[in-house]
This record gives structure tokens, sequence and C-alpha cells, in this order.
């Protein structure tokens, strides 16, 4: 049996007001990635995208989505994320960007990847802290969270 | 983005330069191998009127026959093999038959029959052939070459009643078929016509037109510069100038219209007028040549122009293209070649062909 | 045989960049009248159904278009011709009436359309 | 190389639109043409009823453009199935060409790639294919010399169909790598019916390649014919007919075998 191959783009949704990420859902970020695909590509790379085309992970706490299409047209898929200036969810319209961060073959090595991606984040972040205490607060916070809830982290970042 | 939209099929473009004084120039060759021409098209720069001399060698290209639903064996019988095939140049092709479609023949003057046939066909007709070069996956189309010259296939000889009982009894090869005789004398008026007098024959003369074109763009040209590497026009911008002006196109557009952006390529000069005339119907190569001939001689007199051209078109649906190369149709089925010859007497010449067809020699 | 030029032999494989599609355009009814940027239009707004804003983007020229005929001859690079193509196969109204393109000949040379034998009608 | 071919005109009563149609595409230089009755199994007091004999339609049939002979006209029967037992093959197949089914759900998917004695399974063109291709039965229809349609038409008037269509295609030529396809129109509308290069080319954006895309309008459509050829005969060797004579008795006659069975092999 010859296994179908498919990419995985890890994207980071940017919003102004990270609170409007929790109005999203699964659908909403399906739905407004397929009409991104379809104004940039057309029907037909609409229809390319769709064979296989799913969200496989959204979390609106830390905005990180992943999405997954055939390994052949990934690029179709990719090209058309940066034309995505909002997504709307019933009736709410949420501004946001799409970055992709990583484009990966399983979802194994993206998850390697975002583990990564978010140590680095938080080095970068945590010289800001303002003082000593916000720092053992982050600190606390991280020792706390169990490896199994990654994407905490990031929500200690902010 | 799409890569797999992306291409596109091939295609051939063979350009020589060379002068018809030097002794070892193939362009008499390259015109008579060139088996089946469907149209020729001249165009002449600041002329406005034919020059006699060329319109009456037009006036004396031969005659061609269409004759309707004939059997391909009545073309191989011992008596028309001596009195036609054998005794001038035939050209024969058979009509409204594509190749890319149905069983395609031709006639050749070196004698050579050749069937382009599907694989049904060619499964009962048992004749040896080989598998056609554009084939997908399982060959479904053959080539089957018969050279009635080959000593072999003499009247009366085995080999020779096989190809007839094949032809005859096994599959009756029936086609309208395009024909065609020069002979030197041109004394065997409705020889073709006599021979054939049981089917429905009608005799045709190739078609000419004229057109007239005022105030054109047109590049100027060098003759010794045929790859244009110091100047900014290469040959096939130099053929696609010829085909707006050939097609009536307008070519001075700026870089920004909205719906064309062509422009005669630089550097350029203006013309004020500009000839062109065409021929058309089963045009044979002899007749060709002499056209060439008297096309040389239009330098004899001092004209306003350095060059001329001519291009002659063949047959989309012809088996073969220069010679016996295998000839398809895939998207256009184009071969043609175009003389651009110089007042010095020095000529370029451009072959091209698309997708399914041999390189042109 | 220093004046004459010598002799020189160039090939080219794939050399021609563009291709050119001979077209007609045929509409229901036939009272309807466009011109060029019309005609032109129309194929924009073909490539853009099928392939979107960023398909809709890439240049071609419609080299010749007549009014009476509707027929067009249509320039387009090497990479976007099946594109091209396929659009105006699938093109099916203008202005929600239908309509069809016929495409009667593609060639990678201009002049080829110029000498179509398929088009030699002897009866 | 083969002819070009179009199995799928859509059959109307109105004889004045469906001569239309295949003027059209005699024009276009289809130098054959199936009118396609389709036949829903789910509907109630459906019958497979005789189809209309061709030669009725035209006094003299069209001319295929850029050629002398006349375009080919043949009856095609469309069975719409969504249960197993809906299907039984019964005499009235023999007076049809071709035979095509449209099975509505996987397990009958299946059934029609594996058993069903039919030429032609159609694929879902005006909806999102409801079950994945799996290769066993893919590939036993193509072993079976049974081929797989696509009909364009819909992809032409509508744009949701048309994603529908190339996304379906594009699923189907992953199991079946551009094998056993057939392209064809399904026009109830001359303007609908597209030229057989055109189509060719279409064939690309469907997942097929250049070749593949030309073989299924031409050399594949043969096939398929072939196919339907063997079904009415015993495999193309033993063709049986009754005698109308009323006096003779019931006779088998033997034709020539126009047919090997190797012919109709996939190409």
């Amino acid at each position: 049996m010859v296994r179908f191959k498919s990419r995985y783009l890890l994207c980071e949704l940017c919003v102004s007001d990270q609170s409007s990420l929790q109005l999203l859902d699964d659908r909403a970020v399906f739905t407004g990635v397929r009409g991104a695909v379809c104004r940039a590509h057309g029907d037909y790379g609409a229809a390319l995208c769709s064979v296989s085309f799913a969200v496989k992970y959204l979390n609106a706490d830390t905005g990180v989505v992943f999405l997954r299409c055939r390994k052949s047209h990934y690029r179709i898929l990719w090209s058309a994320l940066p034309f995505i200036t909002h997504l709307e969810n019933r009736g709410q319209k949420v501004p946001c960007a799409f970055n992709c961060l990583y484009v990966g073959g399983t979802i194994r090595t993206c998850q390697k990847f975002l583990i990564r991606y978010n140590i680095q984040q938080l080095h970068r972040m945590l010289p800001h802290c303002h003082n000593e205490a916000e720092r053992l607060e982050v600190r606390r916070a991280v020792l706390n969270c169990s490896l199994k809830s990654l994407e905490k982290e990031e929500e200690e970042d902010e | 983005m799409f890569t797999n939209l992306e291409k596109c099929p091939r295609n051939l473009l063979v350009c020589e330069k060379s002068s018809f004084l030097n002794e070892k120039s193939r362009h008499d060759i390259h015109v008579a191998k060139h088996f089946f021409n469907y149209k020729v098209s001249i165009l002449i720069p600041e002329c406005g009127i034919i020059p006699s001399f060329l319109s009456s060698v037009v006036n004396g290209f031969s005659k061609y026959y269409l004759v309707r639903d004939l059997p391909l064996h009545k073309l191989l019988e011992d008596e028309f093999l001596e009195k036609v095939v054998k005794t001038g140049s035939l050209y024969a092709l058979s009509y409204k038959t594509r190749i890319d479609q149905d069983n395609t023949f031709a006639i050749l003057p070196t004698g050579q029959v050749i069937l382009s046939v599907d694989k049904d066909t060619y499964e009962e007709l048992g004749l040896e052939g080989k598998a056609s070069q554009y084939n997908h996956r399982q060959p479904m189309r053959y080539v089957v070459t018969i050279d009635m010259t080959d000593k072999s296939l003499a009247p009366g000889g085995k080999r020779y009643k096989r190809v007839m009982w094949a032809l005859k009894e096994k599959v009756q090869l029936t086609s309208d078929f395009l024909l065609a005789r020069y002979s030197i004398g041109g004394d065997e008026e409705g020889l073709l016509q006599s021979c054939l007098s049981q089917y429905s024959c009608k005799e045709l003369r190739p078609s000419v037109s004229t057109q007239t074109l005022r105030d054109l763009l047109c590049p100027s040209l060098d003759p010794a510069d045929l790859r244009r590497d110091a100047r900014s026009h290469d040959p096939q911008q130099f053929l696609e100038w010829l085909g707006t002006v050939t097609m009536d196109m307008s070519s001075n557009n700026e870089a920004t219209s909205f719906v064309s952006t062509y422009c005669c390529p630089e550097p350029q000069s203006s013309m004020s007028q500009a000839l062109v005339y065409t021929v058309t119907g089963l045009l044979l190569p002899e007749d060709i040549h002499s056209l060439l001939k008297e096309l040389r001689r239009y330098f004899d007199e001092p004209r306003f122009t350095s060059w001329l051209s001519m291009t002659v078109h063949g047959f989309a649906d012809s088996p073969i293209s220069w010679g016996s190369t295998e000839h398809g149709f895939h998207k256009g089925g184009e071969n043609f070649y175009t003389f651009v010859i110089f007042k010095n007497q020095d000529y370029w010449l451009h072959m091209a062909t698309g997708a399914n067809d041999g390189c042109p020699p | 045989m220093g004046e004459h030029a010598s002799y020189e032999r160039l090939v080219f494989k794939n050399a021609s960049v563009y291709h050119y599609m001979k077209i007609d355009l045929i509409l229901e009814s036939e009272d309807k009248r466009l011109n060029a940027a019309h005609f032109k239009q129309l194929i924009i707004s073909a490539l853009r159904d099928l392939y979107g804003e960023i398909g809709a983007a890439f240049p071609f020229d419609v080299l010749k278009f007549e009014e009476d005929t509707l027929t067009a001859v249509l320039r387009v690079y090497n990479s976007g011709l099946v594109k091209l193509w396929s659009a105006l196969t699938l093109l099916g109204s203008y202005h929600s009436e239908p309509c069809a393109v016929r495409v009667t000949q593609v060639s990678p040379f201009l002049l080829a359309l110029s000498g179509n034998s398929r088009e030699l009608e002897l009866d | 190389m083969a002819v070009f071919v179009d199995l799928n005109i859509s059959h109307t009563v109105d004889k004045k639109r469906l001569q239309n149609i295949i003027e059209t595409a005699a024009h276009l230089g289809y130098s054959t043409v199936a009118i396609n009755h389709v036949v829903d199994l789910q509907q109630k007091k459906q019958e497979i009823g005789k189809p209309k004999c061709v030669s009725e339609l035209f006094d003299q049939f069209p001319i295929v453009q850029g050629k002398s002979r006349p375009i080919k006209v043949l009856n095609r029967l469309t069975l719409v199935v969504s249960e197993a037992s809906h299907f039984r093959p019964t005499n009235e197949f023999k007076s049809y060409d071709v035979v095509a089914v449209f099975p509505k759900t996987e397990k009958l998917f299946h059934a029609a790639c594996m058993s069903f004695d039919v030429d032609i399974i159609c694929i879902a063109v005006t909806e999102k294919q409801p079950f994945y291709f799996k290769r066993p039965p893919v590939n036993g229809a193509i072993d079976r010399g049974v081929f797989f349609e696509i009909s364009y038409v819909p992809a032409i008037k509508d744009s949701t169909m048309r994603r529908y269509t190339i996304s379906n295609s594009l699923s189907l030529m992953e199991t079946c790598k551009g094998k056993n396809v057939i392209v064809s129109s399904g026009a109830e509308k001359p303007l609908e019916l597209r030229g057989p290069y055109d189509i060719a080319n279409l064939g690309l954006l469907f997942g097929l390649s250049e070749g593949d895309a030309k073989a299924a309008v031409s050399t594949n459509c043969r096939a398929v014919l072939l196919h339907g050829e063997t079904r009415k005969t015993a495999l193309g060797i033993i063709h049986t007919m009754k005698k109308i004579e009323p006096t003779a008795e019931r006779r088998e006659e033997e034709e020539a075998p126009v047919l090997k069975r190797a012919r109709t092999e996939a190409v």
C-alpha cells in the first residue's frame, strides 16, 4: 500500500487582541483558509487543496494552527495564507494574519519544532521581565505546567 | 505554482544560413524533400504588384486531382506503376484523413508507399511495419513503408503478390486522394485521369491570392547575422513578425496597452507597402523549386528592398515531414519552412516542426 | 568563398517562448456585439474563476480580434498555455448567456496559423 | 491514436435538440457519440425500455468535420444504483451498445468494479465523492477492462461543481494512476460541447498526463466500445441473433471472429 504523503503547515495566528482568538474554532479557520485559497487560486486551486485538506489542531489560547494538505499541493495553500486578513465565526469578524512558522511532513516534526520555537520565544521574552517577582512567577508557571500541555508556556510569555 | 500545468509540447526550429552561390548549399535538397506542400506565401517588401515573371511561374504550377473513394491497391497495380509511378514523380496523399485518428496513406515520388494505420488495421493487414514513434502506453499506430522500387517487390513476385493480397483481400483500404504528378515533358495531360477513369476525379488548380499591406513596421535584417547576437532580435522574433504580417495584425502597440503588447522587434524601419502572395493546393516541390529560382532573379533589377521571404507550409496530416521522417499531430501538426532571400544571394532557412515530429534535416 | 555568407546551422528546441491560439467565440444570440477589450476582459474573468487572482494576473495578448466573426488570435507564454486553454474550455457564459469558445488551432509558431491544411475544402 | 468519441450525450425527448447536439459533435470532430439514457433505480417503476433506433434520428447523418464519413451514433444505458439488489442484468441491456453504472455507495462501487457486467463506472461530479477510492476495486476494474468516466459539462455550468469535478477526479487519479479513464461531456445543449483537443487539454486539470488525456477521448473510448461488444456477444467471438423470418426456425449464426479478446484490454 502506498502512503499518500502529506504536508503539515504550522502557523501562528497573529491578532492584535489575544482574547479575540477565543471566538475562533476549527470550522472558522477551515472556511477562512478555503475561501482564501479559492480567491487566490480559483476553483482549480480550491479543488486541489480540498483533497485531504484539514485543520488538524487549533489552540485558541496561543493561536497555533496545524493545517494538513497533500504534499504535492502545499505550496498552493501556503501561498494563499498571506492574503488572509480576517476570519469570521458566527458573524463576528476577527482581524488576523497567518504567520507560517514551519512546514513538516508529519505532525511529530511539527510538534518538535513548536517546542523548540516556544523555548526560544521564552528565552527571548524572559529578559523583558520588569522585576524579579515577575520572573519568578514565570518560572513557577513553567515548572508547574506538565510537558503535556506545551501550549501553556506560550501563554505565560505574554 | 501548478507545475503540472506549465509544461507544453516540444517544438523544433532549425535555422540555416548560407548562400545560393555556395556549392555545398543544400537549399534545393530541403525543398525537394518536403514532399507535401499545402501553401506557399511570399512576402515582398516595397512592392505593389506581383512581377509578371513570378505570376507566370505560379500559373505554370502543376495541376492536381482529387479522386474519390480510391482503393489504395489501384495505385500499386502493375499497369499504373509502369505508366505513372516509374516514369515521373507521383505524389499522392490521402485527403480528409487525420494522422492522429485515421489511416493515412502517402505515395512519395521516390516510389515509397507509406501507410500510417491504427492497430486494428495493422493487425488485419499483416504487412510488416513498425510502431509509430508517438505512441502512448501501448502502440496504437503503426507505420508500414513499402518501397515499390525495391527489386524484390517487382510485379508478379511473391512479395508483391502478398502486398496486393493484403490491400485487396484482407482490408480494402480506400480513401479520397490528392494526386499530382510532375513530369518534365508535361505531354501526358490527363494520364492520371485516364488511368483512374472509373473513379470520380476532379481536376484542380492551385488557388492564388494577393494582398497588399500598407504602412507597416519591419525589423531590419542583416544577412550575416542569423543568430542576432549583436542585435536584439532572434529568429523566433523574426518568424513571429512574419506571422503578424501574413495574418494582418497591428504591430505597433504600446507596452502598456491592455489588449496586446506585441511590438515589432527592434531595430526596425518602416515600410510603405508590402505584397503578400499566397498559393494554396497540393504544391509539388519541383514547382516550389522553380519558384525559388525566380525569386532569386527578383534582385536582378534594382529594388527598394534588400530581402524577401517565402514560407512553405506542409500538410498537417501528412505521415511524413522531410524525406521519410515521421510526422505526427499532437496539437498543431505544424511543419513548414521559410526562406529569407537577400539581395546578395545569401539566404536564411528556418525549418520548424511541432511536437510529434522528427527533427528537420 | 569569402564574399558569400558562410554556412551556419542552429537548432533550437522549444525555442519559441510563446504559443499562439486561434479561437472562435460562439454566443447563443447573435445580436450581441463586443470589442477587443471586452473580449479580453471576458477571458480574464474566465481565468479568474478557474485560477483565482494569481492566475488572472498572468499576461497574454489578443493579437487580433475580428468583431464581426468573433475570431481572435491569442499569444500566451508557454507556461500559461494549458491554463489559458482550460479556462477557455470551461468558459460557459457571457453576461449570463451561454457561450462557448472553439479552439481552431494551437501552435508554437504564429506563421503556422496562417497555413492550416485542415481548413482545406475542395468541395 | 484512434478516432474521437464522446460517450455521453444526454438523451432528451426533444428530437430537434438532440439532432442539434449531434450535428455540433460532428462539427467538432467527434466520429462517434453515444446517446445516454439514464435510469434511476431508486425511484419506483423505473423500467429499462428499449432505446429508440438511432436511424430514426436523421435521414442522413451529419458528416464529421474534416472527414468524409458520417458520424456514428450509439445508445448507452446508465443505471444509477444505490442498492445492490437493484442491479439485475436483463435482456434489455443487449439493445444498448454501452452500459454504465453510477454507484452511490462504497459497497456498490466495489461491486461495480469487481463483478457487475458493465463497461463504464461513472464518477460523481456534481457532489463531493462520498467515499474514498480504494486500490483493490479500482485495480480490479482496470484488470477487467472497465473504465471510469468523468463528465465535464457540470464543470462548465457551475463553479462549485467544477470544484467537485476536479477534486473527485484528482482523488481517482491518485488511485488509478491515469489508467482506464474516459472523459465525456454529458451535454444537454450544443453550446456545452467542447472540441476533442480542448478536452485532451482539460484532462491535465483532472490529473491525467498529456498522453492519458488524449487517450481518454480516443483510444480508451474505443476500448469501451469493444468491451460493450464483448458483452453483447460471447466474448466477441460468437454472435447470436434471432432470425426474423417466420418460417425459419431459430438458428445460431456464427459470424467471423471480429474481435479478439486481447483487443479489448485497456490501453
